[in-house]
Protein backbone atom coordinates (compact mmCIF):
# COMPACT_ATOMS: atom_id res chain seq x y z
CA UNK A 1 0.00 0.00 0.00
CA UNK A 2 1.16 3.53 -0.40
CA UNK A 3 -0.21 6.61 1.20
CA UNK A 4 -0.58 9.63 -0.22
CA UNK A 5 -1.74 13.58 0.90
CA UNK A 6 -3.82 14.22 -2.61
CA UNK A 7 -4.25 18.00 -2.47
CA UNK A 8 -7.52 19.81 -2.99
CA UNK A 9 -8.55 23.38 -3.82
CA UNK A 10 -11.42 26.09 -3.96
CA UNK A 11 -14.89 23.99 -3.66
CA UNK A 12 -13.28 20.24 -3.51
CA UNK A 13 -10.83 21.88 -0.15
CA UNK A 14 -14.13 23.96 1.42
CA UNK A 15 -16.41 21.08 0.84
CA UNK A 16 -13.95 18.82 2.76
CA UNK A 17 -12.86 21.29 4.94
CA UNK A 18 -9.31 20.81 4.51
CA UNK A 19 -6.57 21.76 1.95
CA UNK A 20 -5.53 17.71 1.34
CA UNK A 21 -7.16 14.08 2.06
CA UNK A 22 -5.44 11.12 3.21
CA UNK A 23 -5.59 8.26 1.04
CA UNK A 24 -4.32 4.77 0.72
CA UNK A 25 -4.37 2.81 -2.33
CA UNK A 26 -2.41 -0.55 -3.31
CA UNK A 27 0.92 -0.52 -5.02
CA UNK A 28 0.24 0.34 -8.44
CA UNK A 29 -2.48 2.26 -8.40
CA UNK A 30 -3.30 4.23 -11.19
CA UNK A 31 -4.96 7.82 -10.74
CA UNK A 32 -8.28 6.15 -11.35
CA UNK A 33 -7.35 4.29 -8.04
CA UNK A 34 -6.80 7.29 -6.18
CA UNK A 35 -9.70 9.36 -7.50
CA UNK A 36 -11.71 6.21 -5.99
CA UNK A 37 -10.53 6.56 -2.57
CA UNK A 38 -10.92 10.16 -2.45
CA UNK A 39 -14.51 10.11 -3.45
CA UNK A 40 -14.48 6.99 -0.21
CA UNK A 41 -12.72 9.28 2.50
CA UNK A 42 -13.82 12.53 1.50
CA UNK A 43 -17.31 12.05 0.29
CA UNK A 44 -18.85 15.41 1.13
CA UNK A 45 -16.87 16.27 -2.17
CA UNK A 46 -18.94 16.91 -5.44
CA UNK A 47 -16.58 15.43 -7.59
CA UNK A 48 -17.60 15.16 -11.10
CA UNK A 49 -17.66 11.88 -13.26
CA UNK A 50 -14.19 12.80 -14.82
CA UNK A 51 -12.50 15.36 -12.38
CA UNK A 52 -9.10 16.14 -13.60
CA UNK A 53 -6.01 15.64 -11.35
CA UNK A 54 -2.48 16.53 -11.46
CA UNK A 55 0.56 14.39 -10.35
CA UNK A 56 3.54 16.51 -10.36
CA UNK A 57 1.80 19.62 -11.89
CA UNK A 58 0.87 18.34 -15.30
CA UNK A 59 -2.69 17.05 -16.04
CA UNK A 60 -2.58 13.78 -15.35
CA UNK A 61 -4.87 10.58 -17.49
CA UNK A 62 -6.93 8.00 -15.55
CA UNK A 63 -4.66 5.04 -16.12
CA UNK A 64 -1.09 6.87 -15.05
CA UNK A 65 0.39 5.34 -12.38
CA UNK A 66 1.09 6.72 -8.98
CA UNK A 67 4.02 6.51 -6.83
CA UNK A 68 4.27 7.63 -3.03
CA UNK A 69 6.56 10.06 -3.82
CA UNK A 70 3.98 11.85 -6.31
CA UNK A 71 2.54 15.40 -5.40
CA UNK A 72 -1.18 13.96 -6.52
CA UNK A 73 -4.32 16.88 -6.98
CA UNK A 74 -7.72 16.91 -7.64
CA UNK A 75 -8.18 20.53 -10.16
CA UNK A 76 -11.60 21.79 -9.66
CA UNK A 77 -12.75 23.49 -13.06
CA UNK A 78 -9.95 26.48 -13.34
CA UNK A 79 -11.62 29.75 -13.36
CA UNK A 80 -8.52 31.96 -13.97
CA UNK A 81 -8.17 35.05 -16.16
CA UNK B 1 9.44 35.28 -22.44
CA UNK B 2 8.49 35.38 -19.30
CA UNK B 3 5.50 34.44 -16.93
CA UNK B 4 4.71 34.65 -13.20
CA UNK B 5 2.09 34.55 -10.39
CA UNK B 6 2.20 37.80 -8.22
CA UNK B 7 0.87 38.83 -5.23
CA UNK B 8 0.73 43.02 -5.74
CA UNK B 9 -0.27 45.17 -8.63
CA UNK B 10 0.18 44.62 -11.97
CA UNK B 11 3.43 46.72 -13.34
CA UNK B 12 2.24 47.48 -16.72
CA UNK B 13 4.46 49.91 -18.02
CA UNK B 14 7.22 47.04 -17.00
CA UNK B 15 5.81 44.54 -18.72
CA UNK B 16 5.32 46.79 -21.72
CA UNK B 17 8.94 47.83 -21.88
CA UNK B 18 9.52 43.80 -21.72
CA UNK B 19 7.38 43.08 -25.08
CA UNK B 20 8.90 45.98 -26.86
CA UNK B 21 11.40 45.73 -29.31
CA UNK B 22 12.50 47.71 -32.16
CA UNK B 23 11.85 43.97 -34.31
CA UNK B 24 8.48 44.28 -33.43
CA UNK B 25 6.01 46.72 -35.42
CA UNK B 26 2.87 45.60 -32.78
CA UNK B 27 2.33 45.36 -29.23
CA UNK B 28 -1.11 43.50 -28.03
CA UNK B 29 -1.71 43.42 -24.44
CA UNK B 30 -4.73 42.03 -22.91
CA UNK B 31 -5.84 42.74 -18.58
CA UNK B 32 -8.12 40.96 -17.17
CA UNK B 33 -10.39 43.12 -14.55
CA UNK B 34 -12.54 42.73 -11.24
CA UNK B 35 -15.68 43.38 -12.87
CA UNK B 36 -18.93 44.91 -10.30
CA UNK B 37 -21.49 42.23 -11.63
CA UNK B 38 -21.43 38.13 -12.45
CA UNK B 39 -24.66 36.46 -13.26
CA UNK B 40 -26.24 39.77 -12.24
CA UNK B 41 -24.75 39.53 -8.74
CA UNK B 42 -23.05 42.31 -7.28
CA UNK B 43 -19.51 42.07 -6.57
CA UNK B 44 -17.53 43.28 -3.95
CA UNK B 45 -14.21 41.93 -5.31
CA UNK B 46 -12.28 38.96 -5.59
CA UNK B 47 -10.19 36.51 -4.33
CA UNK B 48 -7.87 34.68 -6.61
CA UNK B 49 -6.38 31.51 -5.36
CA UNK B 50 -3.78 29.23 -7.42
CA UNK B 51 -2.26 25.91 -7.16
CA UNK B 52 0.93 27.71 -7.61
CA UNK B 53 3.65 25.12 -8.87
CA UNK B 54 1.47 23.87 -11.44
CA UNK B 55 -0.13 27.39 -12.22
CA UNK B 56 3.79 28.56 -12.69
CA UNK B 57 4.54 25.33 -14.99
CA UNK B 58 1.13 26.15 -16.91
CA UNK B 59 1.44 29.69 -17.53
CA UNK B 60 5.04 29.28 -18.71
CA UNK B 61 3.90 26.27 -21.24
CA UNK B 62 1.70 28.24 -22.44
CA UNK B 63 3.84 31.57 -23.26
CA UNK B 64 6.03 28.69 -25.17
CA UNK B 65 3.59 27.36 -27.23
CA UNK B 66 2.50 30.56 -28.11
CA UNK B 67 6.16 31.50 -29.10
CA UNK B 68 6.37 28.41 -31.08
CA UNK B 69 2.77 28.73 -32.73
CA UNK B 70 2.42 32.84 -33.17
CA UNK B 71 6.70 33.39 -33.80
CA UNK B 72 7.61 35.41 -31.10
CA UNK B 73 9.96 35.11 -28.14
CA UNK B 74 8.42 38.39 -26.91
CA UNK B 75 5.52 37.20 -24.50
CA UNK B 76 4.53 37.89 -20.92
CA UNK B 77 1.96 36.75 -18.52
CA UNK B 78 1.47 37.76 -15.34
CA UNK B 79 -1.65 36.55 -13.41
CA UNK B 80 -2.20 37.87 -9.78
CA UNK B 81 -3.49 36.14 -6.74
CA UNK B 82 -5.02 37.17 -3.64
CA UNK B 83 -8.03 39.23 -3.08
CA UNK B 84 -8.19 41.92 -5.94
CA UNK B 85 -10.60 45.05 -5.34
CA UNK B 86 -12.95 46.14 -8.72
CA UNK B 87 -11.47 47.20 -11.48
CA UNK B 88 -8.14 46.07 -10.55
CA UNK B 89 -6.26 43.56 -13.21
CA UNK B 90 -6.05 40.01 -12.39
CA UNK B 91 -3.62 39.08 -15.15
CA UNK B 92 -2.10 41.00 -18.13
CA UNK B 93 -0.48 39.25 -21.19
CA UNK B 94 1.35 41.19 -23.49
CA UNK B 95 2.97 40.24 -26.70
CA UNK B 96 5.14 41.55 -28.90
CA UNK B 97 5.44 40.61 -32.89
CA UNK B 98 6.74 42.17 -35.93
CA UNK B 99 3.08 41.96 -37.72
CA UNK B 100 -0.12 43.44 -36.22
CA UNK B 101 -2.23 40.14 -37.02
CA UNK B 102 0.12 37.89 -35.27
CA UNK B 103 0.35 39.98 -32.12
CA UNK B 104 -3.40 40.09 -31.26
CA UNK B 105 -4.10 36.37 -32.65
CA UNK B 106 -1.36 35.52 -29.61
CA UNK B 107 -3.54 37.91 -27.21
CA UNK B 108 -6.37 35.90 -27.75
CA UNK B 109 -4.52 32.24 -27.61
CA UNK B 110 -3.20 32.57 -25.04
CA UNK B 111 -6.19 34.47 -22.54
CA UNK B 112 -8.45 31.01 -23.96
CA UNK B 113 -5.33 28.64 -22.60
CA UNK B 114 -5.13 30.63 -19.89
CA UNK B 115 -8.54 30.05 -18.60
CA UNK B 116 -9.06 26.89 -19.72
CA UNK B 117 -5.42 25.24 -18.46
CA UNK B 118 -4.28 27.41 -15.49
CA UNK B 119 -5.25 26.11 -12.30
CA UNK B 120 -6.31 28.95 -10.93
CA UNK B 121 -9.77 29.71 -9.06
CA UNK B 122 -11.70 32.83 -7.90
CA UNK B 123 -13.82 33.24 -5.16
CA UNK B 124 -16.45 36.21 -5.59
CA UNK B 125 -17.36 38.25 -3.02
CA UNK B 126 -20.67 39.46 -2.88
CA UNK B 127 -22.19 42.98 -1.82
CA UNK B 128 -24.79 41.29 0.58
CA UNK B 129 -21.77 39.53 2.20
CA UNK B 130 -21.88 35.41 0.47
CA UNK B 131 -19.09 34.39 -1.34
CA UNK B 132 -19.03 31.41 -3.75
CA UNK B 133 -16.08 29.57 -5.69
CA UNK B 134 -17.24 31.10 -9.98
CA UNK B 135 -17.71 28.22 -12.36
CA UNK B 136 -17.16 29.28 -16.04
CA UNK B 137 -19.91 28.39 -18.14
CA UNK B 138 -22.42 28.30 -15.71
CA UNK B 139 -22.34 24.04 -16.34
CA UNK B 140 -21.89 21.37 -14.19
CA UNK B 141 -18.95 20.49 -12.29
CA UNK B 142 -18.74 17.50 -14.78
CA UNK B 143 -19.48 19.69 -18.04
CA UNK B 144 -17.13 21.68 -17.25
CA UNK B 145 -14.73 19.49 -16.01
CA UNK B 146 -15.26 17.86 -19.95
CA UNK B 147 -15.09 21.23 -21.42
CA UNK B 148 -11.21 21.97 -19.98
CA UNK B 149 -10.38 17.98 -20.89
CA UNK B 150 -11.25 18.57 -24.21
CA UNK B 151 -8.42 21.80 -24.52
CA UNK B 152 -5.05 19.79 -22.64
CA UNK B 153 -2.56 18.70 -24.93
CA UNK B 154 -3.50 14.81 -25.38
CA UNK B 155 -0.07 14.10 -24.05
CA UNK B 156 -0.96 16.24 -20.78
CA UNK B 157 -4.76 15.52 -20.12
CA UNK B 158 -6.81 14.12 -17.25
CA UNK B 159 -9.56 11.82 -17.81
CA UNK B 160 -9.55 10.18 -14.59
CA UNK B 161 -12.54 7.95 -14.84
CA UNK B 162 -14.76 7.71 -11.51
CA UNK B 163 -17.24 4.44 -12.77
CA UNK B 164 -18.54 4.44 -9.39
CA UNK B 165 -19.29 8.35 -8.64
CA UNK C 1 -14.36 58.47 -25.25
CA UNK C 2 -11.45 59.67 -26.72
CA UNK C 3 -9.44 60.06 -29.90
CA UNK C 4 -6.54 62.67 -30.32
CA UNK C 5 -2.95 63.23 -32.60
CA UNK C 6 -0.65 63.46 -30.20
CA UNK C 7 2.77 65.63 -30.89
CA UNK C 8 4.44 63.67 -27.68
CA UNK C 9 4.89 60.56 -26.35
CA UNK C 10 1.79 58.41 -25.93
CA UNK C 11 0.99 58.21 -22.25
CA UNK C 12 0.16 54.52 -22.21
CA UNK C 13 -0.78 54.29 -18.18
CA UNK C 14 -2.95 57.21 -18.94
CA UNK C 15 -5.17 55.44 -21.40
CA UNK C 16 -5.50 52.09 -19.64
CA UNK C 17 -6.49 54.87 -16.55
CA UNK C 18 -9.31 56.40 -18.83
CA UNK C 19 -10.67 52.95 -20.25
CA UNK C 20 -10.59 51.66 -16.56
CA UNK C 21 -14.10 50.95 -14.60
CA UNK C 22 -15.49 48.79 -12.45
CA UNK C 23 -18.11 47.71 -15.23
CA UNK C 24 -15.55 45.92 -17.39
CA UNK C 25 -13.96 42.85 -17.24
CA UNK C 26 -11.48 43.07 -19.87
CA UNK C 27 -9.21 45.65 -21.04
CA UNK C 28 -7.66 45.51 -24.40
CA UNK C 29 -4.34 47.55 -25.76
CA UNK C 30 -2.72 47.71 -29.18
CA UNK C 31 0.18 49.67 -30.21
CA UNK C 32 1.72 49.94 -33.19
CA UNK C 33 5.24 50.68 -32.67
CA UNK C 34 8.25 51.86 -34.84
CA UNK C 35 10.02 48.34 -36.51
CA UNK C 36 14.05 48.31 -37.94
CA UNK C 37 12.87 46.75 -40.76
CA UNK C 38 10.53 47.46 -43.80
CA UNK C 39 10.40 45.08 -47.07
CA UNK C 40 13.70 44.46 -46.39
CA UNK C 41 15.20 47.27 -45.76
CA UNK C 42 17.07 49.07 -42.82
CA UNK C 43 14.80 51.60 -40.62
CA UNK C 44 15.98 54.49 -38.90
CA UNK C 45 12.98 55.95 -37.93
CA UNK C 46 9.61 57.07 -39.21
CA UNK C 47 8.02 60.33 -39.86
CA UNK C 48 4.15 60.18 -39.25
CA UNK C 49 2.64 63.27 -40.97
CA UNK C 50 -1.37 63.84 -41.03
CA UNK C 51 -4.13 65.82 -42.39
CA UNK C 52 -4.92 66.92 -38.77
CA UNK C 53 -8.49 68.08 -38.99
CA UNK C 54 -9.59 65.35 -41.16
CA UNK C 55 -7.30 62.70 -39.19
CA UNK C 56 -9.14 63.81 -35.62
CA UNK C 57 -12.78 63.40 -37.37
CA UNK C 58 -11.74 60.15 -38.59
CA UNK C 59 -10.24 59.19 -35.73
CA UNK C 60 -13.31 60.42 -33.45
CA UNK C 61 -15.69 58.99 -36.07
CA UNK C 62 -14.12 55.47 -35.88
CA UNK C 63 -14.04 55.57 -31.99
CA UNK C 64 -18.04 56.34 -32.01
CA UNK C 65 -18.48 53.27 -34.38
CA UNK C 66 -17.24 51.00 -32.48
CA UNK C 67 -18.53 51.78 -29.46
CA UNK C 68 -21.57 51.31 -31.23
CA UNK C 69 -21.12 48.42 -33.12
CA UNK C 70 -19.32 46.09 -30.07
CA UNK C 71 -21.48 48.12 -26.99
CA UNK C 72 -18.72 50.10 -25.20
CA UNK C 73 -18.22 53.60 -24.44
CA UNK C 74 -14.75 52.70 -22.98
CA UNK C 75 -12.43 53.33 -26.03
CA UNK C 76 -9.21 55.52 -26.67
CA UNK C 77 -7.31 55.98 -29.68
CA UNK C 78 -4.17 57.92 -29.97
CA UNK C 79 -2.37 58.53 -33.25
CA UNK C 80 1.00 60.26 -33.10
CA UNK C 81 2.96 62.41 -35.45
CA UNK C 82 6.38 64.25 -36.18
CA UNK C 83 9.79 61.82 -36.17
CA UNK C 84 9.76 58.80 -33.81
CA UNK C 85 12.43 56.67 -32.86
CA UNK C 86 12.68 53.13 -33.46
CA UNK C 87 10.08 51.04 -30.98
CA UNK C 88 8.53 54.30 -29.96
CA UNK C 89 4.36 53.35 -30.13
CA UNK C 90 2.92 55.69 -33.16
CA UNK C 91 -0.79 54.50 -32.04
CA UNK C 92 -2.13 53.19 -29.13
CA UNK C 93 -5.88 52.16 -29.01
CA UNK C 94 -7.50 50.70 -25.75
CA UNK C 95 -11.01 48.87 -25.08
CA UNK C 96 -12.75 48.34 -22.14
CA UNK C 97 -15.75 46.12 -21.73
CA UNK C 98 -17.58 43.90 -20.18
CA UNK C 99 -16.71 40.58 -21.59
CA UNK C 100 -13.09 40.13 -23.09
CA UNK C 101 -14.59 38.66 -27.07
CA UNK C 102 -16.07 41.91 -27.60
CA UNK C 103 -13.10 44.15 -26.26
CA UNK C 104 -10.45 42.08 -28.18
CA UNK C 105 -13.24 42.43 -31.27
CA UNK C 106 -13.47 45.83 -31.33
CA UNK C 107 -9.44 46.48 -31.18
CA UNK C 108 -8.75 44.85 -34.09
CA UNK C 109 -11.66 46.39 -35.84
CA UNK C 110 -10.26 49.67 -34.68
CA UNK C 111 -6.81 49.31 -35.72
CA UNK C 112 -7.89 48.12 -39.09
CA UNK C 113 -10.27 51.25 -40.17
CA UNK C 114 -7.67 53.43 -38.95
CA UNK C 115 -4.92 51.57 -41.49
CA UNK C 116 -7.87 52.22 -44.28
CA UNK C 117 -9.38 55.32 -43.18
CA UNK C 118 -7.20 57.95 -40.95
CA UNK C 119 -5.07 60.41 -43.43
CA UNK C 120 -2.15 59.72 -41.82
CA UNK C 121 0.92 59.03 -43.83
CA UNK C 122 4.60 58.17 -43.25
CA UNK C 123 8.09 58.94 -44.58
CA UNK C 124 10.27 56.12 -43.41
CA UNK C 125 13.85 57.23 -42.67
CA UNK C 126 16.49 54.60 -43.93
CA UNK C 127 20.11 53.75 -42.11
CA UNK C 128 21.47 54.45 -46.11
CA UNK C 129 20.23 58.24 -46.18
CA UNK C 130 17.13 57.84 -48.02
CA UNK C 131 13.61 58.36 -47.18
CA UNK C 132 10.50 57.09 -49.10
CA UNK C 133 6.28 57.47 -48.28
CA UNK C 134 5.34 53.92 -47.27
CA UNK C 135 2.34 52.58 -49.46
CA UNK C 136 0.30 49.66 -47.59
CA UNK C 137 0.01 46.67 -49.69
CA UNK C 138 2.81 47.56 -52.02
CA UNK C 139 0.86 47.52 -54.72
CA UNK C 140 0.25 50.73 -57.31
CA UNK C 141 -1.47 53.72 -56.03
CA UNK C 142 -4.43 53.02 -57.70
CA UNK C 143 -4.93 49.51 -56.08
CA UNK C 144 -4.44 51.09 -52.47
CA UNK C 145 -6.54 53.92 -53.34
CA UNK C 146 -9.24 51.48 -54.59
CA UNK C 147 -9.30 49.39 -51.24
CA UNK C 148 -9.10 51.95 -49.64
CA UNK C 149 -12.05 53.48 -51.10
CA UNK C 150 -13.62 50.13 -50.74
CA UNK C 151 -14.24 50.27 -46.79
CA UNK C 152 -15.47 53.91 -46.51
CA UNK C 153 -18.60 53.97 -45.46
CA UNK C 154 -20.79 54.25 -48.59
CA UNK C 155 -22.14 57.47 -47.64
CA UNK C 156 -18.37 58.76 -46.83
CA UNK C 157 -16.99 57.42 -50.28
CA UNK C 158 -14.65 59.29 -52.41
CA UNK C 159 -14.58 57.54 -56.00
CA UNK C 160 -13.41 60.95 -58.15
CA UNK C 161 -13.04 59.32 -61.43
CA UNK C 162 -10.62 61.03 -63.84
CA UNK C 163 -11.34 59.79 -67.10
CA UNK C 164 -8.64 61.35 -69.12
CA UNK C 165 -5.65 60.47 -66.41
CA UNK D 1 -15.25 80.48 -62.16
CA UNK D 2 -14.09 79.40 -58.76
CA UNK D 3 -10.93 79.23 -57.25
CA UNK D 4 -9.72 76.60 -54.90
CA UNK D 5 -6.53 75.81 -53.26
CA UNK D 6 -6.59 71.98 -53.07
CA UNK D 7 -4.52 70.44 -50.14
CA UNK D 8 -1.79 67.92 -51.15
CA UNK D 9 -0.12 65.85 -48.59
CA UNK D 10 2.82 62.74 -48.83
CA UNK D 11 3.82 61.96 -52.40
CA UNK D 12 1.49 64.51 -53.85
CA UNK D 13 3.35 67.21 -52.24
CA UNK D 14 6.63 66.30 -52.79
CA UNK D 15 5.96 65.72 -56.18
CA UNK D 16 3.94 69.17 -56.72
CA UNK D 17 6.97 70.67 -54.34
CA UNK D 18 3.65 72.36 -53.38
CA UNK D 19 1.38 72.07 -50.22
CA UNK D 20 -1.70 72.86 -52.14
CA UNK D 21 -2.18 73.82 -55.72
CA UNK D 22 -4.33 76.27 -56.79
CA UNK D 23 -6.99 75.58 -59.70
CA UNK D 24 -10.24 77.26 -61.29
CA UNK D 25 -12.79 75.19 -62.24
CA UNK D 26 -16.66 76.45 -63.53
CA UNK D 27 -19.32 77.31 -61.07
CA UNK D 28 -21.15 73.89 -60.07
CA UNK D 29 -18.12 72.04 -60.48
CA UNK D 30 -18.01 68.40 -59.05
CA UNK D 31 -15.09 66.69 -57.27
CA UNK D 32 -13.98 65.25 -60.48
CA UNK D 33 -13.96 68.08 -62.00
CA UNK D 34 -11.59 69.52 -59.86
CA UNK D 35 -9.37 66.19 -59.87
CA UNK D 36 -8.93 66.77 -63.56
CA UNK D 37 -8.13 70.42 -63.00
CA UNK D 38 -5.56 69.13 -60.26
CA UNK D 39 -3.88 66.58 -63.36
CA UNK D 40 -3.34 69.70 -65.48
CA UNK D 41 -1.90 72.15 -62.98
CA UNK D 42 -0.06 69.88 -61.41
CA UNK D 43 0.95 66.82 -63.97
CA UNK D 44 3.93 66.09 -61.75
CA UNK D 45 1.99 64.47 -59.30
CA UNK D 46 1.23 60.72 -59.99
CA UNK D 47 -2.33 60.19 -59.39
CA UNK D 48 -4.19 56.72 -59.37
CA UNK D 49 -7.67 56.29 -61.56
CA UNK D 50 -9.47 57.30 -58.84
CA UNK D 51 -7.75 59.21 -56.41
CA UNK D 52 -9.03 59.67 -52.44
CA UNK D 53 -10.75 63.19 -52.47
CA UNK D 54 -11.72 64.51 -49.16
CA UNK D 55 -13.93 68.00 -48.90
CA UNK D 56 -14.38 69.88 -45.67
CA UNK D 57 -12.84 66.69 -43.39
CA UNK D 58 -14.76 64.13 -45.24
CA UNK D 59 -14.54 61.50 -48.34
CA UNK D 60 -16.37 62.74 -51.01
CA UNK D 61 -17.98 61.05 -53.90
CA UNK D 62 -17.27 62.01 -57.72
CA UNK D 63 -20.18 64.03 -58.29
CA UNK D 64 -19.93 65.78 -55.20
CA UNK D 65 -20.46 69.18 -56.02
CA UNK D 66 -18.09 71.59 -54.31
CA UNK D 67 -18.28 75.18 -53.92
CA UNK D 68 -15.30 78.21 -53.80
CA UNK D 69 -15.56 77.95 -49.75
CA UNK D 70 -15.40 74.54 -49.87
CA UNK D 71 -11.95 72.79 -48.00
CA UNK D 72 -10.79 70.14 -50.96
CA UNK D 73 -7.68 67.94 -50.20
CA UNK D 74 -6.47 65.34 -52.10
CA UNK D 75 -5.63 61.98 -50.21
CA UNK D 76 -2.85 60.08 -51.15
CA UNK D 77 -3.08 56.13 -49.94
CA UNK D 78 -3.08 56.35 -46.22
CA UNK D 79 -0.37 54.86 -44.36
CA UNK D 80 -1.54 55.55 -40.44
CA UNK D 81 -0.88 53.17 -37.67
Amino acid sequence: MITLDVLLFASYADAAGARSVRVSVPDGARVSDVVRAVHTAAPSIALPARPLVAVNHRYALADTAVAASDEVALIPPVAGG
Amino acid sequence: MRTALVGARIDLAAIVAEVTSPDNGALSLFMGTVRNVNDERSVDGIEYNAYAPMAEREMAQIAREAGDRFGTEHVVIEHRTGFLALGEASVAIAVGHPRRANAMDATRWIVEQLKQRVPIWKLEHYTDGTREWVQHGRGTSSTSSAAAGAVIPESDRASAGVRDA
